[in-house]
C-alpha cells in the first residue's frame, strides 16, 4: 500500500526548551514509524524563519508530503508559506504559535503563553504582597516572549508587587546567571523572581546561590525542564514550582496528525494543552527523566 | 630574440580564466550529482526553481560583499540592515495603506524608500570606516546590533506585518515567474551580470582590486580611495535593499530573527568563489557560485533522512571546507599542468 | 652655479628654496633646483642625503616645510596623490608602487584606464602595454599577475607604465638599480627618445657611469644640503664621487686575492632544476667569489632559492662540504651556514611597518634569547654593531623601515643576513640603491669575508661589480648556464656575449642568431 | 652624521608604547565613568568582582585570538569548540564518576581531557589552514558548524550536565577567591602575563608578528611558517579549553546554546583593543582591556533603567563604535602631540 509522507518542520535546537522539542518529535516519529508501516515521517529543522520557509518549499517539492506538521519558527512570516503547502493538497497541523489565518489550519496544538504568564503571577500573588519587589528575565524579544510578559503584567497589576525591572535573558543560562548577578548587585530587597523559561532559571539559581541570597527569595521558572520539576518534587525552597509549557505538544500534534490518516474518522480542530502549575504534589506526572530536556 | 611575449601570453591566458570558473563550478556540480544520487528530485524542475530563488537572497547581497572585501572592508551588518530595511519598509507600506489606500504605488514607495535606506546605511558604513578611521570590523559590528536593535523596537519585540491587501499587489514580486524563470531569480541574474561586468569592465572595479591589494599603491594613483571604499559600501546597501525588495513578499513580515546569520552566509559565498579574505581580488562569478553552494547544501539536508536534525551543521561544515578544497585543488592541479 | 650650455627655454618645474622636515628632524636644507624641458637632470648624492624627499616634494607626493614649486612659471602648489600626474609630472618611486593582484596591464593604466561609455577598453590597454613592453624589450605577459614577477621584471613594468603617460616632467628614482646592462640600454634608448620630445627628465642614480652617460647636468646633493649644479662636460665620475661622499675615492674595488686552487669546496651543485631553470652546475671553493651575471629573468634568482629551499628543486644535486642536502625551508639552510640574501627587500626582504632592530634580528632571533625570553639588549647591542659596520643612517631609531631611505634600507638587509654569520653567502644585488661610497665599503667587506675563508656567490646585474669582485663569473641566460668566465676572460664583452646567447657552451663558439 | 640609532630612539620608543596602552584604557575609564554615574553600584566590590569573573572568559579566549589574528589567521570556531570541549568533559567527568566514584581525579580527568580536546582541534583548524591551504576562514566556519553539531548531538538536543556530585568538587574554581579575587580571575591575569610575555618577550610572537605582517619576508627569514601559524591555532584551542575549565563549574552543564556568538565577542575584544584585524601587529594588554569594555557595556546596560530593553544592542553598538573611534582619537592626538 501506498507510504504517506508527513512532514515536521521545527526550530532546530538551539536552547533547552527547542531541545526538547526536537527530542519529543524524534521520538513520536520512532514511536509512530514502527507502529504504522505506511507512515513515513520527516523532520526537517530550520535555524529561521526564512529557512524554515525553503523547509517547507523542499517538504512539498521533494518529498511530496500528504501532510504537515509545523511549528512555525514566527506567526506571521509562516502564513503564506505553510498557505502553499495547504494549497498543495497537504493536511495542516499547527503547533504552539498559531498562524495569522487560522482557516488554513486542520488541526492546532498548542501551549498557552498567556496562560503561562498569567499562572506564573497569580503564582508570585500567593507569596508575596503589597511592597514586596520582584525582577522579571524574559527571553528574546518575539510575540510569544511578549504574550507571556503582557500577560504576566495584567495579572500582577493592582497586586502592589513591585516589578523593579526586566531583561532579556535569551533563554539562556549564561545570560540569566550574568542578569541576575547584575539585578542582585542593583537591587538590595528582591523578594521573587520571575525566570519565565527553565534554562533561564538554572543560571539564576546559581546567580542567588553564589550572591548567598538564596533564603531571602524565590524563582519561579517556566517551561517543565526535568531538572527542575526534580527539584520541585524535592521540596526545593527556593524554586518551589513551576509552570509547564511542554515540549512534548509537538508528539501530541504528530500522534493526531498520524491519527487523522490511520483512524476512521477524519481529525480536526484545537488542542489546547493548559500550562498547569507544577508543584510538589503533582510534579511526579510532569517529570520525563529520559528527555534530555 | 625577443620573444613576443603577449602571443605566448595568450594561450596561458584563457586557461587561467577557465581555471578560475571551474574551480567553485567543480565543487557545485560534485554536489549536485551527491544530491541527485541521494535523491532524484533534486534536479525536478521545481527543486532548481526553488534552490535558485532561494539562493538570490544572499546572492545578491553577496554581489555586493564581493566589493566591499575586494576592497580590503568587511561588512557584518548586512543581515540586520535587511531586517531594519525589511522592517521599515513594512511600516511605510503599511502607513501609505492607511493614508491612500492601496494600489502599486504603495509598493514603489515601499521599493523607493527601500533604496534609500540601503544607500542610507551604506553610507554611513562607509562613512565611519573612511572618514572616522574605524576598522571596518568593529564600525560594522556596531551598526549590526543598531540595525537588529531598531528593527525589534519598532516590532516592540515582535514582528512587523505587511498590511494584507498591499501584499496582494507585492506577493508577484516573489512569487510569480516571466519565462519559467521566478523573478527573484531574474533580479539575481541581473545583479549578477552588472556585477560582473563593474567588476572587470569598469574603472571602478579595478579600483577596488588595487585598493584591497595595496592601499598606497592605489592613493598614488591618484585614485579616490575613501570615494570608492565608500562607494562598496553604498553598493553593498544597495544589493541588500534589493534582496530585501525580493525578501519582503515572501514572508510579508520583519522581526529581530529576520536575517540572523546573513553575514556569514554572505561572506562565505564570497570566499568559496575565489575572492580573497584580505582584499586586493574579487570573482563576482564565483560568488554567485559559492551562494548557490550554500543553497544548495541546505536543500540537499532536507533531501534524505540519513543524518541526524542535530548533525546538519556538521555535514554544512564538513561540505564546505571540502567544496573549498576541492576547488583549490582543481586549480592548482591545473596550474601544474599549465606548467609542464 | 653652472649651468648646462645651449638652454634656452625657461624652467619648466624648479623648487625654490625648499626645506622639508620629517617631525622635527630636518631632511632637506633651502635647495633650489630647476629642470628645463628636454633636459636629463641627474639628482645624486649619498644614501639618506634627500633626494628622494625632494622628488616627493617636485611631485606633490610631500609638501614642503618651506619655499615654494614653480610649475611653467606660475607658483603652485602641487595636489598631493599622485593627482600631479594629470598635470603632466609622472614619477617612478624609488620603492616599487604597483599592487600585487592586478595584472601587468591594469596596473600601467592604473588611474588612468581606457574607456568607452565607461567601460574598460581592455583588448586596447593589452595592446598598448604589449607595445610599451616590447619598446623595452620586456617579455612579460600584459595578463600576467604583479605578484608573479620578479623585481627586475616589476621595474620594468614601472617604467614602462612611466613612459606611457603623457609626461612633461619624468621623475625616476633609481629606476635602474636592478636592471641590467641589457635592459638599461633600452630604457635609455626610450629616455633619449623623449627628451629628444621634448620631455624634462630628472634621474637618480647610484651609477656614476649612467649618470655620465645621459645626465645634461647633475645636482649634488649631501646631508640634506645642495652641494652644486653642474654642467655633465664639467664631470668625471671621480669629481662626482668627491662631491657626494665629500672625499677622494680610490680604488673602489680592492684587489682580488685569488683563493686557493686547492682550498676545500663548500658547494656544489649539479644539474640543478627547478621551474624557470635548467640543469646549473658549479662549484663554491672556500674563499672565492663566484659572480653571476645574466639579464633579468634569466634565472639566477631562481638559482640560488632552488639551493637554499625556497623554491622546489625539480631535479639535480646540492652538496655541502662534501654532503648531499635538499633543503626544504630557509631555516635549514641557514642553520647550515648557507644564507641568502634576496634583491626583493620590500617584498620578501624587510617588514616595512616595524622598526629596525626586529628586522636586523629577525633571522638571528635565536641567537639573542636568554633562558627562552628575547635579550632586548643584546638586540641593541646587534643594532649597534650593524649600524657601525654598514654605515646605517637613521634619524631615530624608532622610525619604521618602510621611512629609512633606499639605500640604507639594503644596508639593514645586508646587515641582517650577516648577523646569521654563514660560511656561505648569496647575496642578490648587494648594492642595489646603494651609494658610491658606501659601496666601496661593501665591496672591501666582501673581500674581506673571501679573505676570511667564506665563499660567496654574487649575483648581481651591475656587471663593474661582477668583473671587479669575481673569481669567477657564471653567465646565465633564460634558465640555462651559458658559460663560465675565469681569470682574465672575465670582461664586459664576454659576459655580454654569452647573456645575450651570442655564443654558448664553454669554448666552441657557435653563433645562434 | 650616523647618529647612535638606538640612543635616539628610546625616548620615542616608551612614549609610544605609553600610548598604546592609553588607547583602550581611556575608553574603559570612559565607561568606569559612565557606569558609575548612572548607578554607583558599578563600582561597588562585588560588581567589580562580577565583571572581572565574567570577562575571564571571553578575555581568555580572546589574548588566544590576538595571536591567531596577529599572525594574519582568524578563528570563528572558538565558540563552538568551547561548547564541544565543555560537552565532551561532562560527558567523560560522568562517566569516570559513574565507574570510580567522585574523587579530585574526576576534576583532574576533565581538565586533562579539556586540554587535549583544545589543542586537537587547535591543530586541526591549524593543520586545514596551512597543509590543506584552505582560508582560515572557511576552514573555521566550517569547524564551529561541526562543533555546534557535535555538541548538540551529543546532548541530544537538549543539555549535557554535570553530575551534581563531581559538580560540588568542581564549584570552587569557578566561585571560590584567593586573596578576595576570585580563581576565574586569576586564570585570566595568569593567561594575560603568559600572553603578553610570549608576544612581546619570545621568538614566537616576534614571528607572529612577521608572519601577519608579510609572510613572504618570513618565509625568507628563516621562519617555518606554517609552523608558527599552526602553533598560534594550538595556543587558541588551549586559550579556549582554558576558558572552557573555568566555565563548566560555573553552570555545571552545556547545550548548543553554550558560547554562542562568543568568536565575535573575542574577535571584537582582540579590535577593539588595538590589534589590527588584517595581521602583523598584535597587542595583548588591548586585548585584556576590550575583553573588559566588552563586559562591562553589558554590565552597565543590565544597571540601569534609561534605555529600552529592545534597544540594548544598539547602544552597545554604539558604544563599541564609540570607544573604537575615542581610542584611535586619542592615538592620533598623541602621534600629533609626539610629532610637534
Ligand atoms: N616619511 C618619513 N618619515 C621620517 N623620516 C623620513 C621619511 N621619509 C624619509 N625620511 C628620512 O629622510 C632622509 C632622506 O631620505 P631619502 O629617502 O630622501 O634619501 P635618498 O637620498 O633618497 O637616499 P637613498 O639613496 O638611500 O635612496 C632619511 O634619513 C630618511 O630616514
Ligand atoms: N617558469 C617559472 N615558473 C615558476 N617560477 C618561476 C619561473 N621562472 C622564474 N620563476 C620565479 O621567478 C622569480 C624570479 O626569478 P628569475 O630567476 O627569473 O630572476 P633572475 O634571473 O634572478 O632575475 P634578475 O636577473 O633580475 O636577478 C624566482 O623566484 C623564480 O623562482
Ligand atoms: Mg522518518
Ligand atoms: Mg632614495
Amino acid at each position: 500500500q501506498d507510504q504517506i509522507k508527513i512532514g515536521v518542520s521545527i526550530p532546530a535546537a538551539t536552547h533547552g526548551f527547542m531541545g526538547g522539542l526536537n527530542w519529543h518529535a524524534a521520538e513520536a516519529e520512532k514511536r509512530l514509524e514502527a507502529a504504522n508501516p505506511n507512515i513515513d515521517l520527516i523532520i526537517v529543522t530550520a535555524d529561521g524563519p526564512a529557512d524554515q520557509a525553503s523547509d517547507l518549499e523542499d517538504l512539498v517539492s521533494v518529498h511530496g508530503i500528504q501532510a504537515l506538521v509545523v511549528l512555525p519558527f514566527e506567526s506571521e512570516p509562516l502564513t503564506e508559506p505553510v498557505r502553499a503547502v495547504k494549497d498543495s493538497g497537504a493536511f495542516i497541523t499547527v503547533v504552539d504559535r498559531g498562524l495569522t489565518d487560522p482557516s488554513i489550519q486542520d488541526v492546532y496544538v498548542s501551549g498557552n503563553n498567556t496562560e503561562m504568564g498569567k499562572v506564573s503571577a497569580e503564582y508570585m500573588k500567593t507569596r508575596l504582597g503589597e511592597g514586596d519587589n520582584i525582577v522579571i528575565l524574559r527571553g528574546i524579544p518575539t510575540v510569544l516572549d511578549t504574550e507571556r510578559f503582557d500577560a504576566f503584567m495584567a495579572e500582577i497589576e493592582g497586586s502592589g508587587i513591585n516589578v523593579l525591572d526586566n531583561k532579556f535573558a535569551n533563554w539562556n543560562r549564561d545570560d540569566g546567571f550574568e542578569v541576575m548577578q547584575d539585578f542582585l548587585s542593583r537591587f538590595p530587597d528582591i523578594d521573587g523572581v520571575w525566570a519565565q523559561d527553565d534554562d533561564i532559571t538554572l543560571g539564576v539559581v546559581e546567580a542567588v546561590k553564589a550572591a548567598g541570597r538564596d533564603k531571602e527569595l524565590f524563582i519561579v521558572g517556566g517551561a517543565g525542564m526535568k531538572e527542575i520539576v526534580k527539584g520541585v518534587m524535592d521540596g526545593d525552597e527556593l524554586v518551589p514550582v513551576d509552570v509547564l509549557y511542554p515540549p512534548a505538544q509537538i508528539a501530541t500534534a504528530m500522534d493526531v496528525t498520524v491519527a487523522h490518516f490511520v483512524s476512521n474518522g477524519p481529525v480536526r480542530g484545537s488542542y489546547i494543552l493548559g500550562s498547569p502549575l507544577i508543584t510538589q504534589e503533582n510534579a511526579a506526572q510532569f517529570y520525563f527523566p529520559d528527555s534530555p530536556f | 630574440m625577443s620573444v613576443s611575449a603577449h602571443e605566448t601570453g595568450k594561450p596561458g591566458r584563457s586557461f587561467r580564466i577557465d581555471l578560475k570558473t571551474a574551480g567553485p563550478l567543480v565543487a557545485l556540480i560534485a554536489l549536485c550529482i551527491i544530491g541527485y544520487s541521494l535523491n532524484p528530485a533534486f534536479l525536478s524542475e521545481g527543486n532548481i526553481a526553488n534552490i535558485l530563488t532561494r539562493s538570490a537572497f544572499i546572492g545578491i547581497i553577496a554581489v555586493g560583499a564581493t566589493f566591499v572585501i575586494t576592497a580590503g572592508g568587511i561588512d557584518l551588518s548586512v543581515g540586520s540592515m535587511a531586517a531594519f530595511i525589511a522592517g521599515v519598509m513594512i511600516i511605510i507600506m503599511n502607513s501609505a495603506v492607511e493614508a491612500f489606500g492601496v494600489s502599486i504605488w504603495t509598493v514603489l514607495l515601499g521599493c523607493g524608500s527601500s533604496l534609500i535606506l540601503g544607500i542610507g546605511a551604506g553610507f554611513i558604513n562607509g562613512f565611519l570606516t573612511t572618514k572616522g578611521k574605524i576598522e571596518a570590523f568593529i564600525v560594522t559590528l556596531g551598526t549590526m546590533g543598531i540595525y537588529r536593535s531598531l528593527v525589534t523596537y519598532f516590532a516592540d519585540g515582535g514582528t512587523l506585518s505587511l498590511n494584507s491587501s498591499a501584499r496582494e499587489i507585492y506577493r508577484p514580486i516573489y512569487y510569480d515567474s516571466i519565462l519559467r524563470i521566478p523573478i527573484p531569480v531574474w533580479v539575481f541574474i541581473a545583479v549578477a551580470i552588472i556585477g560582473w561586468v563593474l567588476m572587470n569592465r569598469t574603472a571602478f572595479g579595478r579600483y577596488c582590486m588595487a585598493i584591497g591589494s595595496n592601499e598606497h599603491v592605489a592613493r598614488y594613483s591618484a585614485i579616490k580611495v575613501d570615494r570608492v571604499k565608500t562607494a562598496t559600501y553604498i553598493l553593498q546597501g544597495l544589493c541588500v535593499s534589493l534582496a530585501t525588495i525580493i525578501y519582503v513578499p515572501r514572508l510579508g513580515s520583519a522581526s529581530s530573527a529576520t536575517g540572523v546569520l546573513w553575514e556569514l552566509e554572505a561572506i562565505a559565498a564570497v570566499i568559496i568563489g575565489g575572492t580573497m579574505l584580505k582584499g586586493g581580488f574579487g570573482r563576482v562569478g564565483g560568488t554567485v557560485i559559492g551562494a548557490l553552494i550554500l543553497t544548495a547544501i541546505g536543500n540537499i539536508l532536507n533531501l534524505t533522512e540519513i543524518i541526524s536534525n542535530y548533525l546538519n551543521g556538521a555535514v554544512q561544515g564538513v561540505i564546505i571546507i571540502a567544496a573549498v578544497y576541492l576547488q583549490r585543488g582543481s586549480l592548482r592541479a591545473g596550474k601544474r599542468k599549465a606548467a609542464e | 652655479m653652472a649651468n648646462a650650455a645651449g638652454e634656452t627655454a625657461p624652467a619648466i618645474l624648479a623648487a625654490n628654496r625648499i626645506s622639508k622636515s620629517f617631525g622635527e628632524i630636518p631632511v632637506l636644507f633651502s635647495i633650489d633646483f630647476d629642470i628645463h624641458p628636454g633636459e636629463v637632470h641627474a639628482i645624486i648624492g649619498e644614501n639618506g642625503a634627500g633626494k628622494s624627499t625632494l622628488i616627493k616634494i617636485l611631485s606633490g607626493l610631500e609638501q614642503p616645510t618651506s619655499g615654494t614649486i614653480t610649475y611653467d612659471g606660475q607658483t603652485v602648489t602641487l595636489p598631493p596623490n599622485g593627482e600631479a600626474e594629470a598635470m603632466g609630472i609622472v614619477v617612478i618611486h624609488q620603492e616599487l608602487l604597483l599592487a600585487e593582484h592586478l595584472t601587468v596591464a591594469d596596473s600601467i593604466f592604473l588611474g588612468r584606464e581606457l574607456t568607452r561609455n565607461g567601460f574598460l577598453r581592455l583588448r586596447e590597454m593589452r595592446e598598448q602595454a604589449a607595445k610599451i613592453l616590447d619598446t623595452l624589450h620586456v617579455h612579460v605577459d600584459p595578463d600576467a599577475r604583479i605578484n608573479t614577477l620578479s623585481v627586475a621584471d616589476k621595474q620594468m613594468v614601472e617604467i614602462a607604465k612611466a613612459i606611457s603617460r603623457d609626461a612633461r616632467v619624468l621623475i625616476m628614482d633609481e629606476p635602474t638599480a636592478v636592471l641590467s646592462v641589457a635592459e638599461t640600454e633600452t630604457f635609455f634608448a626610450q629616455i633619449r627618445r623623449l627628451s629628444a620630445k621634448g620631455v624634462a627628465v630628472i634621474f637618480i642614480s647610484h651609477k656614476l657611469d649612467e649618470i655620465m652617460e645621459l645626465a645634461d647636468r647633475v645636482t649634488v646633493l649631501r646631508d640634506g644640503q645642495l652641494i652644486a649644479t653642474v654642467g655633465n662636460q664639467d664631470l668625471t665620475p671621480d669629481s662626482i664621487a668627491q662631491m657626494m661622499v665629500g672625499r677622494e675615492l680610490s680604488n673602489l674595488y680592492p684587489p682580488k686575492h685569488e683563493p686557493d686552487v686547492d682550498a676545500p669546496l663548500l658547494l656544489s651543485v649539479t644539474n640543478l632544476s627547478a621551474p624557470g631553470l635548467k640543469e646549473i652546475s658549479f662549484e663554491l671553493r672556500r674563499g672565492e667569489i663566484l659572480g653571476f651575471a645574466g639579464l633579468i629573468g634569466s634565472g639566477r634568482t631562481a638559482a640560488a632559492e632552488a639551493i637554499v629551499g625556497l623554491i622546489h628543486r625539480t631535479g639535480g644535486a646540492v652538496e655541502l662540504r662534501g654532503a648531499p642536502v635538499n633543503f626544504t625551508e630557509v631555516s635549514q639552510s641557514v642553520a647550515a651556514g648557507l644564507a641568502y640574501m634576496t634583491k626583493d627587500r620590500k617584498g620578501k626582504g624587510l617588514l616595512l611597518n616595524v622598526g629596525l632592530q626586529p628586522n636586523l634580528t629577525l633571522l638571528t632571533l635565536a641567537k639573542h634569547m636568554r633562558s627562552g625570553f628575547l635579550d632586548g639588549k643584546s638586540e641593541v647591542k646587534a643594532l649597534d654593531r650593524a649600524v657601525r659596520r654598514f654605515d646605517i643612517r637613521a634619524r631615530d631609531a624608532s622610525v619604521r623601515v618602510g621611512q629609512l631611505s633606499g639605500g640604507n634600507q639594503q644596508k639593514l638587509m645586508l646587515g641582517k643576513m650577516m648577523e646569521s654569520e654563514p660560511e656561505i653567502i648569496i647575496m642578490d644585488e648587494p648594492t642595489r640603491g646603494i651609494d658610491v661610497g658606501t659601496k666601496q665599503q661593501i665591496y672591501h667587506i666582501i673581500a674581506a669575508l673571501a679573505a676570511e675563508g667564506k665563499a660567496i656567490i654574487l649575483i648581481s646585474s651591475e656587471m663593474q661589480e661582477v668583473i671587479g669582485l669575481s673569481h669567477r663569473v657564471l653567465v646565465m641566460r633564460e634558465g640555462r648556464m651559458a658559460g663560465v668566465l675565469e681569470g682574465a676572460e672575465i670582461g664586459e664583452a664576454q659576459i655580454m656575449r654569452y647573456a645575450a646567447g651570442i655564443k654558448q657552451g664553454g669554448d666552441d663558439e657557435r653563433i645562434s642568431a
